[in-house]
């Protein structure tokens, strides 16, 4: 009683566009995983198990990551293949799930623009900030220590 | 004569209690569950004790079987919550102190009581080109020839009965029916394997679609479900590399 | 969405709520023989296949152990020595001229198949493996021989699924769970002939009606007259009976091949081919007691002996198990190897079924009813006679069904699968050869009016008897009195019982009233054509005094070339349905063709 | 009983396939442990970008909101997070090797219970420790 349409209601494969979404999108959900372990646990490791974990963590430590290029690039790349990564996880499980093809459609645009904002934000964030930034002086001592004094 | 029966393992009947899904098209809206007692071997099958209650309690009680002894396919249907053929689910191998439920495959059109319609399943079969495309013509009078090695290859995917148990425990294609299916996806191993076939990469290309085989989550429920025992999972995950790789 | 599978459904006419369609060639089953007629049949004509089952749901695909050819491929063997193994193994009762076609287009038969795509077990040489199996012998008896091509135990799996995967390949038309429940005779210048079948759809309750110009029925055999048996619970004969309903003649009916390993009490098959790789039968003491009665092959004699082996072993009190009423099949000494690698089915059936395990422990068997060897009456064409000689053009039968006769008294082992290729293929061929020629019979008015005034009556009839339990008494009392072993009086028993039978089945009700897969309504319907056909079974049987291949008389041991070298002819005279079967079933007999081989003693 | 049968092919009211949970075994559980920590992480994800990006706003912005990750409350959620992550990471190893390494088929289900033992070692070295930092600022 369920009333699925029969298989590929279309007798023809839908895909005749060049590039094969669904195959590429399968591999890269592979790869991205196994470099997204390592980030992800460097990144785990670093702010909650060193020092004093979580509370460690304030304006001043993260302000000292970014400062060298290496955490850059890598809270970077964890940026865009994590979200990439989800968004397309995400875009499965709408593929599985969604009872009509607009809610399918609408709800595939939410995810693409979501990780797309804040892919650019994110990456606009790491590239642009600066870590000694003019602040009130009362709020100077959160700065990182190796801010020249203002 | 040939009365051997039972007394192999002479135990005596006991009484079951049997909660199936029903649903008659031509009085019910909807499906409803319905209990039964009956009273049952332990060697027999749920195969048997569905037919003591059709043809004992209830001749309305319908669903399909032929060869009784897990061949043809017929009877997939989920007991207890899983997929299995019930002639070949032996009462004994149940915890028989609960009432035992069974119901029809899931993710196909619900016909009447156990009874699923087919057609879709047999759509996605049909559509994998399940059959031998080859462009040489062996030589008249002739078999082709495979060696033993090659012939294993494939070996155990050609033992699909497409009984469907695979395909409707597959939470992917519960959701969204136009997924190909571990069965016919199975099918089409059977061929893109046989190294007489040449149109591999026909079947291939068709599977590497939307609806293909990159929508196996590898949840391994089609492996567990197959009562032929077929490795489903592994049978898609070799296609999967195919596709990636070229046959081979 | 309704069954037919093809999509290229014509457009059908609906007159009165039934459905008409119109087709060069209709197959009624699609098991081996329907499916292999429609692959000769499917590219030269428009061809319908009708079927109860979805396709690969036909028994052929419970067929374990192989087909026969005389491939030579390991070593060496000629389509005569098969010829003479199939006349000798059915009692010398066999069509020799069919039974020759039969051995020589086994080997095209063979190559068709694989070359279609059947993924047969292979020798070294990467050609189609061979193995040895009941009653094939080299050079006229000499020693068994190895001509049973093989996949596995699962060769009619193989075969049902690669003739289906050619279906599709051929885009051939099928309506799927369609019962057909009667042919239309229309009578033309005083004759009557075929010119359709109806048929009713499980799904829907339609009636259906197909008109044709040649009809071939492949509906399969009716081992369920029978309770013990390795057969399907659909295999209730159908297009025989209503075949012998319509006035065709039944031949050699009392020939009911019953297969020595039956896992006992179950009766599901485990194949010859475990004997073929050296399986062994053994007594309570665990003696190898064929060597006594088959010296020369032993084991391997053929199937109607070494049942008949069993039961006597039984009988004699050398029974194993707690009521001493089985024999074992000891596959211990093949090792784990060989029977994972050549024989996993059974040994699994083995394990599900009985809970023995094949490898360490002897398998409780004893024999089932399995084959018939009679059935409609056909030439070598496959087409349908209507007496000894006489052809009804247009009407074609092939497979179980029908009775070539290459099986004679007693089939051999292998020989069917081959039958419904070589015979199933003819079918295909000359039915369209009729077919481009001839024109439709017309239909007569309503023609789906016995089928619909049948249905009806069944689906209201207010009786008090069940279905099911009158059939539980005909397979009883059919194990007990017509069995391997039959005499006079437990024959004319089991006449009694049918006889009872029959009003009880006037008196029946049935429990579901619906329209849409009413099952319960179906069996009521094939109980019709089990009584029918129990009842041919036990007249022929009577008639036969004699013991010949599958039919042994207690009361008549020996063989009696003298009286009974004949094929009995059944014929129904008057209502089928009437109380006594001598009221409405008159036997007469036909000639056997001989060619090379006179009836000879029959010893192994 | 005789009612007049529906015609086949109209839309019947749709009872939900449904009837029982399907008893899946390890290999549909993981899956549906992956697809719930997938998501899970995904949506946390969204919210910590944005939080991060705070600190391109103000310090103090960004310490505000910050700060609220190291309230007891937060930090059970975070011990959540972690096992989610853990889980998801470990999980989606098994899957590449399912998918790429011939005996991972052969495997998963050994595989899946490596998962699992893998996650409480880790679990059980980040748990106590990520607790007493959380709750030690308490007693700050
Ligand atoms: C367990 C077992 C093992 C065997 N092993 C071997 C072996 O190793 N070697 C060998 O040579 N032979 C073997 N045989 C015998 C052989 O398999 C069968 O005789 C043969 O397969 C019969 O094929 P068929 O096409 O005539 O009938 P089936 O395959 O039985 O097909 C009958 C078809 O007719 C259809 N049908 C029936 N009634 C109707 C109706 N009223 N309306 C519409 N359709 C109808 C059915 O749906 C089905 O499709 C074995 C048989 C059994 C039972
Ligand atoms: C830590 C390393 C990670 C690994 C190794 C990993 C691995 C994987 C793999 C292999 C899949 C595919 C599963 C399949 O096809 O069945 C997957 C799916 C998914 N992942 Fe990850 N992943 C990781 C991190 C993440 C992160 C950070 C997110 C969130 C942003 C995420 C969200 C998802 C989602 C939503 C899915 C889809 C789930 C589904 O379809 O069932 N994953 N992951
Ligand atoms: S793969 Fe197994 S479960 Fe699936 S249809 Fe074939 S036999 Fe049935
Ligand atoms: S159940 Fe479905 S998800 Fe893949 S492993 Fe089997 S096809
Ligand atoms: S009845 Fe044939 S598989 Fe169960």
């Amino acid at each position: 009683m369920s009333t699925i349409e029969a298989p590929r209601s279309s007798p023809t494969p839908a895909r005749r566009s060049g590039v094969n979404w669904e195959k590429w999108g399968w591999i890269y959900m592979r790869a991205s995983g196994v470099v997204l372990v390592v980030l992800i646990f460097g990144h785990l490791f670093i702010n909650l198990m060193v020092g004093d974990g979580v509370k460690a963590i304030d304006f001043a430590f993260v302000a000292g990551k970014y400062a060298t290029p290496f955490w850059q690039v890598w809270d970077l790349l964890m940026l865009w293949l994590a979200l990439i990564h989800g968004a397309n996880g995400m875009r499965t499980l709408v593929n599985d799930y969604a009872s009509s093809p607009r809610l399918g459609g609408v709800l595939k645009g939410a995810i693409f623009a979501s990780a797309a904002i804040l892919i650019i934000l994110g990456t606009l964030v790491i590239f642009t900030f600066d870590p000694c930034p003019a602040v009130p002086a009362d709020q100077f001592s959160l700065l990182p220590s190796f801010c020249p004094p203002q | 004569m040939a009365a051997a029966t039972q007394t192999l393992t002479a135990a005596d009947a006991f009484t079951i209690t049997l909660i199936i899904r029903r649903f008659l098209p031509d009085v019910d809206d909807e499906a409803r569950w319905e209990s039964f007692d009956v009273s049952v071997y332990s060697t027999d099958r749920i195969l048997d004790a569905l037919h003591k209650i059709k043809w004992e309690q209830d001749g309305t009680l319908s669903f399909r079987r032929s060869c009784a002894h897990g061949i043809c396919g017929s009877d997939a249907m989920r007991i207890n919550g899983r997929n299995r053929l019930a002639c070949k689910t032996l009462i004994k191998d149940l915890d028989i102190t609960q009432p035992i439920y069974v119901e029809a495959i899931k993710g196909l059109p619900l016909e009447k009581d156990l009874i699923v319609d087919m057609e879709p399943f047999f759509e996605a079969f049909r559509a994998v080109k399940p059959f031998l495309i080859a462009n040489s013509t062996p030589e008249a009078g002739k078999e082709r020839t495979q060696s033993v090695a090659q012939r294993a290859i494939f070996d155990d995917t050609t033992k699909c009965i497409l009984c469907a148990a695979c395909t409707t425990s597959c939470p992917v294609f519960w959701t969204d029916g136009q997924y190909f299916g571990p069965a016919a996806i199975v099918n089409a191993h059977r061929f893109i394997f046989d190294s007489r076939d040449d149109a591999a990469d026909v079947r291939l290309d068709i599977l590497n679609d939307k609806e293909g085989v990159w929508r196996c989550r590898t949840t391994f429920n089609c492996t567990e479900a197959c009562p032929r025992g077929i490795e489903v999972t592994k049978a898609i995950a070799e296609v999967k590399q195919a596709v990636l790789r070229g046959k081979r | 969405m309704t069954s037919p599978s093809s999509s290229a459904h014509e457009e059908t006419k609906v007159i009165d709520g039934v459905h008409y369609h119109q087709y060069d060639v209709v197959i009624v089953g699609a098991g081996g023989a329907g499916m292999r007629a429609a692959i000769e049949a499917g590219p030269h004509a428009r061809v319908g296949v009708i079927s109860k089952l979805y396709p690969t749901r036909s028994h052929t695909g419970a067929a374990q152990g192989g087909m026969a050819a005389a491939l030579a491929n390991v070593e060496e063997d000629s389509w005569e020595w098969h010829t003479f193994d199939t006349v000798k193994g059915g009692d010398y009762l066999v069509d020799q001229d069919a039974a020759e076609i039969l051995a020589k287009e086994a080997i095209d038969a063979v190559i068709d198949l694989e070359n279609m795509g059947l993924p047969f077990n292979r020798t070294p040489e990467g050609k189609i493996d061979q193995r040895r199996f009941g009653g094939h012998t080299r050079d006229h008896g000499k020693a068994p021989v190895r001509r049973s091509c093989y996949a596995a135990d699962r060769t009619g799996h193989m075969i049902l699924q690669t003739l289906f995967q050619n279906c599709v390949k051929l885009g051939i038309e099928f309506y799927n769970e369609y019962y057909v429940l009667d042919l239309v005779m229309t009578e033309v210048d005083g004759v009557k002939r075929p010119s359709a079948v109806v048929a009713y759809e499980l799904a829907t309750g339609d009636l259906h009606v197909f008109q044709a110009k040649s009809i071939i029925f492949a509906t399969g055999g009716f081992g369920k007259i029978y309770k013990t048996t390795s057969n399907a619970h659909t295999l209730t004969g159908d297009g025989v009976g209503i075949l012998w309903r319509k006035g065709i003649p039944l031949e050699d009916m009392e020939f009911f091949q019953f297969h020595p390993t039956g896992l006992a009490g179950l009766g599901i098959l485990l194949t010859e081919g475990a004997r073929g790789e050296g399986a062994i039968l053994r007594n309570a003491s665990g003696e190898r007691f064929m060597e006594r009665y088959a010296p020369t092959i032993k084991d391997l004699a053929p199937r109607d002996i070494v049942a008949r082996c069993m039961v006597q072993e039984v009988q004699e009190g050398r029974g194993a198990g707690p009521n001493k009423d089985y024999v074992y099949l000891d596959c211990t000494h093949l090792g784990a190897e060989v029977l994972e690698t050549k024989l996993p089915d059974i040994t699994e059936f083995a394990r599900t079924y009985l809970g023995v395990d094949p490898v360490v422990e002897p398998v409780p068997v004893m024999p089932t009813a399995h084959y018939a060897m009679g059935g409609i009456p056909t030439n070598i064409k496959a087409e349908v006679l209507s007496n000894n000689d006489t052809v009804i053009p247009g009407l074609y039968a092939a497979g179980e069904c029908a009775c070539v006769s290459v099986h004679g008294s007693n089939r051999l082992g292998t020989n069917s699968l081959l039958d419904i290729n070589v015979f199933g293929k003819r079918a295909g061929r000359y039915s369209v050869e009729y077919a481009k020629t001839a024109e439709f019979v017309p239909l007569p008015q309503d023609p789906a009016g016995p089928v619909r005034d049948m249905i009806e009556s069944i689906r209201n009839a207010g009786g008090t008897e069940r279905v099911s339990a009158l059939r539980k008494e005909l397979q009883e009392e059919m194990d007990r009195g017509a069995q391997v072993f039959r005499t006079d009086e437990s024959l004319g028993q089991v006449t009694d019982t049918i006889t009872k039978l029959r009003e009880g089945y006037k008196n029946i009700s049935i429990h579901d009233k619906g329209k849409r897969f009413n099952t319960d309504l179906l069996e009521a319907v094939e109980l019709g054509f089990l009584l029918d056909l129990a009842e041919v079974v036990v007249y022929s049987a009577r008639n036969r005094k004699e013991s010949r291949g599958g039919h042994m008389r207690d009361d008549y041991p020996l063989r009696n070339d003298e009286d009974y070298m004949v094929h009995t002819m059944a014929y129904l005279t008057g209502d089928a349905s009437s109380e006594h079967a001598g009221d409405h079933i008159k036997l007469d007999w036909k000639p056997v063709v001989i060619t090379n081989y006179q009836p000879m003693e029959r010893k192994y | 009983m005789s009612v007049a049968p529906a015609p086949r092919s109209a839309k019947k009211k749709s009872a939900r396939p449904g009837g029982t949970l399907y008893r899946g075994n390890t290999g549909m559980w993981s899956w549906v442990l992956h697809r719930i920590t997938g998501v899970a992480i995904f949506f946390f994800l969204l919210v910590h970008i944005l939080d991060t990006a705070l600190i391109r706003v103000s310090p103090e912005a960004y310490n505000a909101v910050i700060g609220t990750y190291k309230n007891p409350i937060m930090g059970l959620g975070e011990v959540g997070l972690v096992g989610a992550i853990i889980f998801h990471a470990l999980n989606g190893l098994r899957i590449i090797l399912i998918d790429f390494w011939g005996k991972g088929v052969k495997y998963q289900r050994l595989m899946f219970w490596i998962v699992v033992g893998v996650w409480v070692v880790l679990m059980a070295g980040f748990v106590p420790r990520h607790l007493i930092n959380v709750f030690s600022e308490v007693g700050n």
